[in-house]
């Protein structure tokens, strides 16, 4: 029998590597899975690349790992934030490398990881310092951009409920990244707040099928930082 | 006269009219998120955020906030009934494909071609965020930019080539200020309306750059 | 106020052009829009390209329009099927264009025009004839083919259920083609079987948002051909 | 001993030996469909079909199909508890993004690289007809192919270069026929079993190709 609900964040954790290239769902606090981000914390993980779209904020999540040392470099769309003080420090001392990637070009380059596309030509960035040095094309009389796939060795996902096989649900706008992130990385652990017994999701509405699921982690969804 | 500037709610107002019922939008942040409370009740218009909502509604009441459900901006929105979920290579796709009839957007410049630059300002110490910006300004239909006219110095942010870093190459089609409404055309800048109480010769002298009336 | 419901498949169809380039949704009989198709032979387009996975069989669908003598061009991944008489016999008449595409490449060219990608590389049909001509390239030691998005000036597809708004639903693997068809045409009709009021349709299970479609045309689900 | 071929069914419960619990697998159409009758009820295995099912059950009773819930060979499946239903270019990204684990194919021709010939005889009056083969081919981790070892006429299927259109290159990396099966190494073919009755050396005549043992 096939049971991907694991025991704990930290057993689910338990073959990261340094170095790793971790994907992280959440877009600002939605969808963020800080859970999963606290044991990857405790696991002691060090050298990481982080791809999601912000930098973290405050002192919890993308922040406290930052704060704890664990990145090397950071690849996101928005690293700036009102309260992202410890980003802001770091990069200014030099002692994290970002790479600035357009949203969407983020989303698509995750995406194509996910679907086995080897690179693609995008509109956006064209004619822009973020393009400086990348290969571009003329396609129909507009210009594109080569763009090439972000590969992850860990996805950290929050979903809404999960099952055995690994199926998730999101909630709201708290899917943003989560489906992508995913798709695209070698072992993906998502959390969620509920799991339910096989069939417990209608097949119309699984939004991430198991097959992209390595493990799932149940957390409490009244846990202190909700009722802080 | 003296110059009677547009307010932002103004300015925000003189976009909502240029928004037809059925459009596609996205209001970037900042200033463009004001042009929401502008848009006539009795016309249909569905709001994108690139975090994945289409149908997207006002600020929920006090103490009614779903944090799950956040605007591009990070603040707590709501859903209108015919609203959808998706996630963020799908949100993107609705861009990048075209699909958004109108995207508005803040700007540091515009230049006569439409050159936007809005996401930095190339300051050596200032901390580079781009966001959706960049898929926004390429990607809709049409894109206008909402902004002040004039730096606090009083220098015109239309100018003849942006001189900070660039957002997207001639995107922009209409430009509502402070002190007029301007479309960019292939042949240039074209004033549709301005302030009460300024000059037609006065705006073009604070613009800076070539400008026509409509 | 946006009503996308349409009078009539006649009336959402009226718009239709010779020469257009229709997507079809749908796989063998899942899916497929028959009464659609049935309204564009009624309607009378001619030297029309049709994109879908197959070429129809039978006398209905597809195969319909292809005998009605419509059709300049197909582009498909499995024209040939136990009954696909008219395509097989227009086909070895010459009086019919074929591009063959492998499935995945046909759907992610379909995806790639709904999605704005001028172009990708995929590694489908490297070293085979279907790659004949194109251009290749090495990515991370792997062999990749260059191919274009495909666009349609229209699409059809079959969905479940819809709103004025023209959100749509699916039935089980029915869904198939239909949401990236709708994706990448420049008007899209959807045939239902049910209309909702806004609101009747849950916002996570929405699979294809109304922003991809142009008209919702209600269809009985009990037609003659549902019960031969 | 006069050879001992073995059944269509026998090769099925071969390949399905080789299917471990949990593995995310595709059978092709035709003699691969065969596989799923093998699959040993105590082991969880998903089966994932090209038009957007994962998780597919065995055919329905009669009486109860349902022509919405159909596989890749358009016949009518179930889905079992904890199935979803998706649209094809997830479907295929699924494939192309190396996500399955095995894809079971038919052939006309493998070659010693491991080269698979499945989709065209290559005859000017065929129509041709490619699916998701070429997709199955080189997106699945490991592909299987389930083939008669020997055409109508007694020649080997397997051989040293394809001569009928290929469908993928170096992608196979299982054959499983009706007299032997055969792994695709580097360094070339290797025999693991073959049919009762049949001597190695023999194995090797049929085949035609250089063939080692395990």
């Amino acid at each position: 029998m096939i049971n991907k609900i694991a025991a704990s964040a930290a057993a689910a954790l338990a073959g990261v590597r340094d170095g790793a290239t971790v994907l992280l769902g959440g877009f600002g606090g939605a969808g963020m899975p800080d859970e999963l981000i606290d044991a990857l914390i405790e696991h002691g993980a060090r050298d990481l690349v982080i791809v999601s779209n912000n930098a973290g904020n405050g002192e919890t999540g993308i922040a406290a790992l930052l704060k704890a040392g664990r990145v090397r470099k950071i690849v996101c769309s928005f690293p700036r934030q009102a309260d992202s003080h410890h980003f802001d420090s770091l990069y200014r001392a030099g002692k994290l490398e970002l790479e600035l990637v357009p949203q969407g070009n983020l989303a698509e380059r995750v995406r194509a990881a996910g679907a086995g596309v080897g690179a693609f030509y995008t509109p956006t960035g064209y004619g822009t310092d973020l393009a400086k040095g990348k290969e571009v094309r003329e396609i129909g009389g507009r210009m594109y951009v080569l763009e090439y796939p972000i590969h992850g060795d860990l996805a950290l996902v929050k979903a809404e409920r999960g099952d055995r096989w690994g199926n998730l649900t999101y909630r709201k706008a708290a899917r943003n990244f989560g489906p992508i992130m995913a798709s695209a990385a070698r072992c993906t652990v998502a959390q969620v707040y509920e799991t339910v017994e096989l069939g417990g999701l209608d097949p119309e509405i699984i939004v991430t099928p198991g097959i992209f699921v390595t493990h799932v982690v149940p957390v409490p969804r009244s846990g202190a930082r909700e009722a802080a | 006269m003296s110059i009677q500037r547009r307010t932002r709610d103004q300015i925000a107002a003189r976009v909502a009219r240029d928004i037809p019922e059925g459009a596609y939008v996205n209001l970037g942040i900042g200033l463009p998120t004001l042009v929401a409370n502008h848009l006539p009740r009795d016309r249909e218009i569905f709001l994108h955020s690139e975090n994945g909502i289409l149908g997207m509604g006002p600020a929920p009441a006090k103490g009614e906030e779903d944090w799950d459900l956040i605007n591009a901006g990070k603040q707590p929105v709501t859903l209108l009934p015919g609203g959808a979920f998706f996630h963020h290579a799908d949100s993107f796709a609705m861009m990048r494909g075209g699909h958004l009839d109108i995207c508005v957007l803040g700007a540091f410049q515009v230049a006569v071609n439409g050159d936007l630059a809005n996401w930095h300002t190339g300051a050596p110490d200032a901390i580079p965020a781009v966001g959706g910006a960049m898929d926004l300004a390429v990607g809709a239909k049409r894109t206008f930019v909402m902004m002040e006219h004039l730096t606090k110095s009083g220098e015109s942010k239309l100018v003849e080539r942006c001189t900070y870093p660039l957002t997207g190459v001639g995107c922009v089609k209409m430009v509502y200020t402070d002190l007029a409404t301007i479309e960019v055309t292939p042949q240039g800048l074209v004033a549709l309306d301005w302030a009460d109480g300024l000059d037609f010769d006065e705006l073009v002298r604070l613009s800076g750059v070539p400008l026509r009336r409509a």
